[in-house]
């Protein structure tokens, strides 16, 4: 009877794993939606050719390789089967910690809930460098993201491999529990290398230096990405629990909840406040911005702060990530849709709270960890978008990124009933 | 015949229709365009960057009417679309050389 | 090993609350698609600024007070800690009707769901005063709401507590399930109370006296939005059973979920039908809200009636919602999205429709509790909306009504390339 | 206290048949705004009401008759009640294979289940007839559909029957999982039989008969809805296995699920290749239906393919789909969503697929089921059609379709603020 | 040299350039309008309460000709934009003083 | 007086506009339009067929200046707006009889 128990501590914690890989998968809309509203009616198209594509990749190259490459599971999952029963009891039997032992499930579950991590760290990039970057050039960009780079870095944290064999993040202390560096911050880093090169869009900045804004074309489209993100981020940090099936466990999933959602709330109001106090306006995208600042920041270490701690994590983030914007806007750096100041600076922000609240992360185990996925994941990014970019350019002509790439890459116009008053305003 | 060609504030355009109309004058065709003039656009601030709406929104009125009409035309033009404030616009008087109602074939008076 | 069984109740449980709670959330989306849809383009950023900030404010104010006054757990949720797995087995192995009994879960859980249904109520105001009202102002009273009124309400009926010591509204047989008084009216009772303050928007009525029609900018997004909120009120409902883990219960939830589709099919087509036959089309905004009074109609008891009587209270509340909404028009209550009907007419029907199928519940039952809920929230938020008018004024000025509270409160268009060809039609 | 483990098995159970049917409600939301963003924005708004209320209709007419013929359990589900505790659980403790054995769990989570299946056969059809068919027309076709077209097919398949007592399909060796004949062909075969009848869209073949594209109006909602269905097909294939509560069937659930994301994967990524080879443009309205042929191909059996297998069938399906589209339209067969090629075409690729993954099908049967599917719902909807075309006329009048049905069948237009630049582009 | 302006019914834009081009006149600029006059607009319900669809959209032509094409141009007009209901439009005859090319700096005649 | 009313790409907007200031020229009224002219639209590919997109984008630029300004505005516009390809557009010049400002009610050489 104890077995039957087991079948069903097994189903459970399965099913959970699948739920919250299914949230994580709805965030790919997320930020579609988000980076279609953020774009220009003209480049429309193309962002969101390139935000399905890119998934439908992600997923591809992390079943070919990349799963393989962070936790094995075989090329082609060819390891993942059907469980053998009677040893998968035994094996429940045998666990340290008995039944609050470690979760056992199946192992297509955990993939699952894993691919859709790697398609989040490339999704970031997407906003980064849209309106002026081939589509081909970055899709195959994303192959090697997805199906190296991440997943190289992933081995060496939740995959527990040493960095090249020289050492270990777990022993120096690096804590990231699920994903503000490992994946945002690892986003980021690949989308600032890439938009380093590329260069900002036509017309961000004017000849005398003046930054020139640009707005986004539809509002309700990055504010529907932005709660499709909110939402899916319960699977992304509340999956990351790794267990449901006990009492500790299940409560931990609970609060995790509770604190990711008290850090987005924290990051929109700080960030709207920011917003009227800075430019005398509760200007939307800062707010939305700010909600996912908070996401991001708490993302590290969701489980182990109160929740008014989550909160104010919140609203730290939410306040750096308006500066953060507004700074690397004077730098030169043309990001549209604010993704290497919300994933990247505000990742960095996450891992560096994870001390104050959980005793098993040090500063310098944080640092360590930091430098390491910056490190990797920029200079490696930074090499393949050079060589692409000697190969190919990165870039679409002058005339192209004037008419829109959506007319150059796709053919095919985003909205093409609705006459564009400005259209002719670079 | 004249065409007169009025640029005006959008929000008038009902008002000044309505006293077209009181004053006899039923036909226009109206355009959205964009007006620029001493009435400057305004400087808008998005994510921190400012940026520049040069352009006005307005309307432009094309009135097709007997020489004798315009004045009254004028009349209703300054009196409703008035409101002292830069950007009331300004009013366009052409000649109209030939007039055909494509319905009818009827031609100059009987067009309009 | 009964232990282990309890651990897994407690699992299911919690994770039950924590889906629910997340469907819910998503409703938070819904609420500001259908709000964008349902005004006109130059009022959409500030509709959708509103939707996220007041989402956030919920969530901020309830763990900071709301959730304490309304059920216990500390301010700042301080209480809520993790669970003492020894206590709460024996707490398990204690309950009366046994594994049937209560549910015991993460009091996390609890909250997260609890949180969301606040965010609920105040999204229901967001629709009623849009187009009009100051972004600051609204905020503000959302601050009240969302931290006081709606926790006060909340802790006389679903908290149990006496009316202000007077009267104990369960004495009285008062019943309301999911909340179709306790959030859906509640919130359309502050609506009214900061509509009827606030007037109608400017030329919605002519001079002298007519209804004048003002369109919504966006249809695919208002039906997007209550596509959004149908999903999401499976949360809302189901969620309500409380209890997931034990066969009855189960099948409790089960039904819910069939009788909330059910009622929200039946009013759907009933407004269709009626939308027909009364203005010879088939008014899409009228079946949109036909679907939500479904839903809101069935809120109340979706548990026990027969899947066919779900259906039929589905229709009647499609049927009334029409003319609710019709009413209101010629009362010169401007309600630009319907939420007055929707939320408060047909939660009101919602609540006397109980009895007929809740032995539980009595009519007199219901209605003291009506005038319970509706006393205080409306009440309350007359003299709160009456205090922010005298000090601030609700209003946005003339001016920037007429060029759209986008401009004025936010800087930021919604649509700016779309040349809207209706701008000067105010 | 084997009880209480089977109170958990029925409670799990039920609860993922309830998440899943969830996730397939969600899929009507994904129609509703593909076939909106695929259409002139002239007739949105109706195609949106069209949506909304076939959903309605298909949880009506189902819970009325439709259920009961497919399945039993008495018109208006009179038969589903609160499960006898004792009984079930003695059922429970009979059960052949034991705990591993068949699912028990709510009847009412079952119906729920099922009744969202329906509304996704009928709404395949409302994309393909979109832009010219009356309104009303349509809803009474769906009424038929969904009451009897459907649950007599589905009798026949799911339900174990004889197809009219004449030979039984089981036998025979058919097999399709979750319905990439029974769901999906059905729907693309009353989709063809109205389509015939209907004849094209004016403008969509000139005179000299050429090809004139008429490009959708939204991108971003048709890829957000392309986004909603790939999610809740998570829920119709996981849902499909029929049971979680056990080790076998948590890993059954959780390779269809990683089976179902890679086939739409290799299905979008298929797609966009073969677009920008033939049309030299990444056209992403074929991405999106690449992505959703790999869901319809893997629909018939996503249990047992290996991930590598499961990607190679999307891959098939994303090429073949874009052929049969192109194919169609030379064909003139008038399809403004490409619903026949991705539902019926694919839908059959799916079917003959399965017997080289599973041995429990044949070719022989799954010929003979298809042939059995496509003739009944084809004909049946043919001679539906054929009736109310002649009583009524299935096409509004030339004058309606040039201004747009929005006008004439709702009166609401769907972006009334919006300059539509195109008007006059028939 | 004649400015022509037409008001038509937008559906009638792809005849009449058709027509146009069939008659030797190839460059036009074309701009869309809302139109009032005798035709009047529609009322709609939304949610129950009424609203007035005064404006009917309609299309200019701008057609800058010699004065022999006028005629021709008429006459194209005046049959293809032809429905015979009320609202088919009417065209306005100007004279113009001086066309430029920009692309070659042409002038007048060859301007056109 | 004259109206002079510019078709030109509309990407060359901003630098006349620019130019025309400098020029001294301040006012003016832009709409958006459709050309049809000499320059062919394109051929575009959705799902596999293909569909022509007929009209080009272009601007509009109508300018009321007196009659010795007019030479200034076309050179201006000669240099600014001139790429050398087909479809760089017209300008045409008609005369003006009246011109009022509605602020004012000034007319004619005050009114520009
Ligand atoms: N020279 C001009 N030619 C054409 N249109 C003009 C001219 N000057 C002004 N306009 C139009 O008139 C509008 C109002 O002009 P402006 O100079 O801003 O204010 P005012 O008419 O009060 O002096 C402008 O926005 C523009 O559309
Ligand atoms: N006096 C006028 N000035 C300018 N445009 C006019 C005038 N009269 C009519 N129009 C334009 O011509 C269109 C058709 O005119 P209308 O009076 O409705 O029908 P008809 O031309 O058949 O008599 C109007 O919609 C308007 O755009
Ligand atoms: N006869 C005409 N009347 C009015 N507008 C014209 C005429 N010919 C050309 N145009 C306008 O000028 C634009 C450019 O003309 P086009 O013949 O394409 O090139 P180009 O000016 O270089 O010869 C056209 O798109 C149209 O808007």
């Amino acid at each position: 009877m104890e077995q039957q128990i087991f079948h069903l501590q097994y189903a459970l914690d399965t099913f959970y794993f699948l739920i919250c890989g299914a949230l994580v998968m709805w965030m790919a809309a997320g930020f579609a939606m988000l980076e279609a509203g953020m774009v220009r009616a003209k480049n429309t198209t193309e962002i969101l050719t390139k935000n399905v594509a890119l998934y439908a990749i992600a997923c591809v190259m992390y079943l070919m390789c990349g799963y393989h490459l962070m936790y094995g599971g075989g090329w082609f999952l060819s390891e993942i089967t059907a469980p053998d029963v009677t040893k998968t009891l035994e094996e429940f039997a045998g666990r340290e910690n008995g039944f609050e032992g470690n979760a056992i499930y199946s192992k297509a579950s955990d993939f699952f809930f894993q691919v859709v991590f790697v398609a989040t760290a490339m999704s970031i990039v997407s906003g980064a460098v849209a309106e002026r970057m081939k589509l081909w050039i970055f899709l195959a960009f994303a192959v090697v993201l997805t199906g190296v780079i991440y997943p190289m870095e992933g081995s060496w944290t939740w995959g527990g491999e040493p960095v090249f064999g020289l050492y270990s993040l777990a022993d120096v202390g690096f804590s990231d529990f699920a994903g503000s560096g490992i994946v945002h911050m690892a986003g980021a880093a690949a989308a600032l290398a890439g938009g380093l090169i590329l260069g900002p869009r036509h017309g961000k900045y004017t000849k005398d230096g003046r930054i020139q804004a640009i707005p986004g074309a539809n509002m309700p489209l990055a504010t529907l990405g932005t709660f499709v993100l909110w939402l899916g981020w319960f699977g992304f940090n509340g999956g990351s629990v790794l267990k449901l099936g006990d009492m500790s466990n299940a409560h931990a999933v609970a609060m995790v909840f509770v604190n990711t959602n008290a850090a987005a709330a924290g990051g929109a109001i700080a960030a709207l406040i920011v917003a009227r106090v800075c430019f005398k306006k509760a200007d939307l995208t800062m707010v939305l911005n700010g909600a996912l600042a908070g996401l991001v920041a708490i993302t590290a270490e969701p489980a182990t702060p109160t929740p008014l701690q989550a909160t104010c994590f919140g609203v730290i983030a939410g306040v750096l990530v308006v500066f953060s914007i507004v700074f690397l806007d004077t730098r030169k750096i043309d990001d549209p849709v604010g993704a290497i100041s919300v994933h990247g600076t505000i990742g960095l922000l996450g891992l560096m709270l994870v001390p104050l609240t959980n005793s098993n992360a040090s500063f310098f185990g944080q640092l360590v960890g930091a430098a390491t996925i910056f490190v990797w994941v920029f200079g490696m990014s930074f090499i393949v978008w050079a060589i692409l970019n000697a190969l190919f350019g990165l870039r679409v002509t002058d005339e192209q990124e004037f008419e829109g790439v959506d007319q150059s890459e796709c053919g095919v116009e985003a909205y093409p009933e609705f006459f564009p008053s400005t259209k002719y305003v670079e | 015949m004249k065409l007169i060609s009025a640029i005006i504030k959008p929000f008038k355009l009902e008002d000044v229709r309505e006293s077209l109309a009181e004053a006899g004058i039923d036909g226009m065709t109206v355009t959205e365009v964009k007006g620029f003039g001493r009435q400057r656009g305004h400087t808008e601030l998005y994510r921190g960057a400012e940026y520049q709406v040069d352009f006005l929104p307005k309307v432009k009125l094309e009135i097709a009417a007997q020489a004798e009409q315009v004045d009254r035309i004028l009349d209703v033009l300054m009196s409703v679309a008035h409101t002292g404030r830069v950007g009331d616009g300004k009013v366009f008087v052409m000649d109209l050389e030939q007039v055909v109602r494509i319905r009818t074939g009827e031609t100059d008076m009987e067009a309009i």
